[in-house]
């Protein structure tokens, strides 16, 4: 396998004379030199607003976004490309769901399960709903035998993989058990989307979202997928190109997409997932996962032999992030010590707080993994705990 | 579907600069017979066409044909052509039919689905019509 | 003044072998190289997600992030930069506020003008309030003194400037009349920020609203200020990045402008706008109020003194957007032969159904103008129109 | 102020490598007198840091002194450093304080507003309890 590295400008870096080794993918990951220069060169030839435009460059860009929206239509296996919707990123599309089904979440439940991003937690609550979450194991393995439904229970809203632990959810399960209760279900896939090959119809969920960011596309986009179940709900936000007929009195909404996408989308953003997406499918997304795998497992193992190293979760199937603490070490501390070696890990709550409550800490120092990273990267990582621990000494 | 009559078409098309196809599809637009004003309803017009678009259908004998109108006079030009090319036709040819000439004499753009003209939906709808056509052709039969 | 055109790489571009016009400038602005250098470079070297990192990268990008809000405040006058929120653009700011004011303004009225963006409009029919306008004239004057207060009145909220005819509205009159009421009042500054020098403290409005990629600057990243008055309201949208503490029963919210901004931001997009405030500010503010004018006003004489086209509006103060006819010949017509002439405009409703309604019309042809317009362009505008008329003869 | 403590600290700094800096602040953290449970407060507490910080302070003969603590080793050493220069000072002489300390011996990052460290909000807390008292003082006078 060539250095997946080399399409990294970024990586190329050294901070403090140091290689920079970047493993804070779960926050954000860096950005091949395609997704980089399809946004700047959409901005020097093709740049105009999309929709209604009677121009050449209206007429461009109108058709790169809907390729976009076809080619990320595909990539999630989607049955049409009308049950796509480019939102502001994972947080914009779950809010959007908890607005437009509010009314109906109202005084009900919503299921979680106790490992979610606060993401798929505050936006329930402000829709007025009672979050109540899935068992689970102290390995942060879902206990879905015990999964209460309940007639208030409305809506099941779950992480497909953990942002602090790596666990993978059994959403197939899950699904499948809410079927049977017809409640509808939205994933959150702002950590698989990037890890493993996906397919909603697979899958059986009604609502899937994801960020831009976090999939070697821009900032400030990502994606709602809405099954066509659920084309008819109200719009969660009202503005220009969503609209039939606006009067003062009386306004009528188009079909998804255009329904769920008020205002100028972020159509440079979109490109950028459709270029994205084109860098993976380059590399194929099997193998991606494979070769994360790898460095995944390797970097498990390594910090399990390590005396003195908690890691958190431990289910069947993981990847992304690793989570662990060094004993009598503050998590912070570790991470800036780590910094200061080239390594870049994030560290504290990972928003997701009612998860660190349940594992009875504050935070943890979280490394996560993209398909430029490799084993010697986790090399460095070891080298680095050890010298926190010897710094500590 | 007779693709002489959208052969000739592109024939009639090949060549022009497009000031001369604009035009051209301006005299086709002047005239095509308008719509009665009655039958421009609510109904009967396409939404998600920056220009408004009617549409009516008639069936002879088993032949549909298209009666349509627009307020503006390209997008008038453009439907009288497809008119010319679906029209008097059964509907299973209209369901099969590939309306190549317009890719061809340069109006693909105006066929995107990204709705600054709504050509894709009027097509939309005559396929709409043909198909609850044939499937009542089907119940009868 | 030098050719202010040649920052625009776009604008070097022949559409249909002609030298491209582009004059679909209130529907989206061209980018200067600074503001495309400046996303590729932040891409390139300091990308990384903002707050709470331990880690070099995320410094330097929440510094970068932190700075542009700086930047942004600045440049509108704010008190304080608490008080300025990245959001993704005019619609999404204006739906933010419809949100957080929501339950107030439930069964109650919101004023607006005639001329309002459907943006300005949809989002406040979405949150159950009645959409009332201030009277207006035949040329679109505001008038003020028919304005009516009542108490069923909680917001009044106005374009500065209308995106279909050009008008400035008189925002300093109504914050004034509203302030006697104690009614908050929202600007839609989406078509002012970039043509008039704009002071939030002098205009005295609690709200104010704008997009970055109409100022030159990303798709996909927008600004709300809000007024420190303001600083409590409940946040419309949840998530990572706001929270103070989140428990699934409860949740306490950070103070602005991190309460307003859940999920990760649109970073590149908020340090774009910096880099086009930057532009804006080198060539400044006055001059290019001062060139726009000029090229306004030869545009509105040029077209005024043509048979046969009818312009709409005609107030005290115009910029931005100019819209007319040509009679017995539809917008849609006008638009597509200009395009053939490599004249970018923008036909249609513009996303103002109500003022079309108010002008008895189904749309217009509107030309809209950028610091890099010249007379120039206007002649190639009315050279187009000749042609169309000819054509049509 | 007292400069010279703040000018000691530079030199203790100077020309030490991250590894020598950040032992040096751990084992300054280490001696930093820790903090009964009992004080550790939600409303001793700053918010918006990554590691916890309590805050408490002392009046004594119109002087003030800050008892800190925090969870993480480094973040104690920093704010060793800062009870160093800031205790036993009289309101005005904090108010008027220029900690140009924490840049030059390169902790400034740890100042910014990015509130990955709350530097800034332990410093403002420190600023905000001098404010409070030098307007009590104003109102004792
Ligand atoms: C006056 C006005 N308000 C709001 C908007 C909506 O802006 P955006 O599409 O960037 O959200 C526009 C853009 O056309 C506008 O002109
Ligand atoms: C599982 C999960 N959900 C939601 C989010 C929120 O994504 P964004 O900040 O891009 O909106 C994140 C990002 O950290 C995440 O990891």
């Amino acid at each position: 396998m060539k250095d997946l590295a080399n399409d990294f400008p970024i990586l190329e870096q050294k901070v403090y004379g140091k290689r920079l080794v970047y493993l804070d993918n779960a926050a954000t990951t860096q950005k091949p030199n395609s997704v980089i220069d399809t946004i700047s060169d959409y901005y020097r030839t093709d740049n105009s607003n999309i929709h209604r435009g009677a121009h050449y460059l209206s007429e461009v860009s109108s058709e790169r976004y809907e390729e976009a929206r076809k080619k990320v239509s595909d990539f999630i296996g989607a049955r049409n490309s009308s049950e796509v919707t480019f939102t502001s990123g994972t947080t914009g599309s779950i809010n959007q769901v908890a607005r437009s089904l509010g009314p109906s979440l109202r005084g009900k439940e919503v299921l979680v399960t106790g490992v979610e991003h606060h993401s798929n937690i505050v936006p329930w609550q402000l829709a007025g709903a009672t979050v109540n979450a899935i068992p689970m194991d102290e390995d942060c393995n879902l206990l879905i035998d015990s999964m209460e439904i309940t007639n208030k229970t409305k809506l099941i809203a779950i992480a497909h993989v953990s942002n602090v632990l790596g666990c993978v959810n059994e959403i197939k399960e899950i699904t499948e058990i809410a079927k049977d209760h017809d409640i509808p279900v939205l994933v959150d896939a702002a950590q698989s989307i990037q890890h493993l090959p996906l397919d909603v119809k697979d899958i059986g969920c009604d609502f899937l979202a994801f960020s831009g960011h976090k999939m070697y596309a821009s900032t400030g986009v990502g994606v709602l997928y809405t099954s066509d179940r659920f084309s008819d709900i109200t719009p969660a936000i009202g503005g220009g190109g969503m609209i039939d007929r606006v009067s003062l009195d009386k306004t009528t909404y188009l079909d998804p997409p255009l329904r769920f996408e008020a205002g100028t989308p972020d159509i440079a953003g979109a490109i950028s997932i459709s270029a994205a997406i084109d860098h993976m499918q380059k590399i194929g997304m099997d193998k991606i996962k494979k070769h994360e795998q790898e460095v995944y497992s390797y970097s498990r193992d390594r910090l399990l032999e390590m005396d003195n190293v908690t890691v958190y979760g431990n289910t069947n199937e993981m990847c992304g992030a690793i989570s662990f603490n060094l004993d009598n070490i503050h998590h912070y501390d570790t991470g800036l010590i780590l910094d200061k070696m080239g390594v870049a890990v994030r560290t504290g709550h990972h928003c997701a707080q009612p998860l660190m409550g349940s594992l009875g800490i504050e935070g943890t120092v979280r490394a996560s993994f993209a398909l430029y990273n490799t084993k010697e990267d986790v090399d460095m990582l070891i080298e680095g705990i050890e010298k926190v621990e010897m710094m500590y000494k | 579907m007779n693709d002489a009559i959208q052969n000739e078409i592109i024939e009639e098309f090949d060549g022009l600069e497009w000031f001369d196809k604009y035009s051209l599809l301006i005299s086709f637009g002047k005239k095509l017979k308008p719509m009665d004003e009655e039958f421009k309803t609510e109904d009967n017009s396409i939404s998600g066409c920056q220009s408004k678009v009617w549409v009516r259908s008639y069936n002879k004998d088993g032949k549909l044909s298209f009666d349509l109108d627009s307020d503006a006079m390209i997008t008038k030009g453009i439907i009288a052509l497809v008119a010319k090319v679906v029209n008097d036709r059964y509907p299973q040819e209209i369901l099969n039919a590939d309306l190549y000439f317009i890719d061809k004499i340069g109006l693909k753009s105006n066929l995107s689905p990204a709705r600054s003209n709504g050509l894709e939906s009027i097509i939309n709808r005559i396929k709409e019509v043909a198909t609850n056509e044939a499937n009542s052709n089907d119940l009868k039969n």
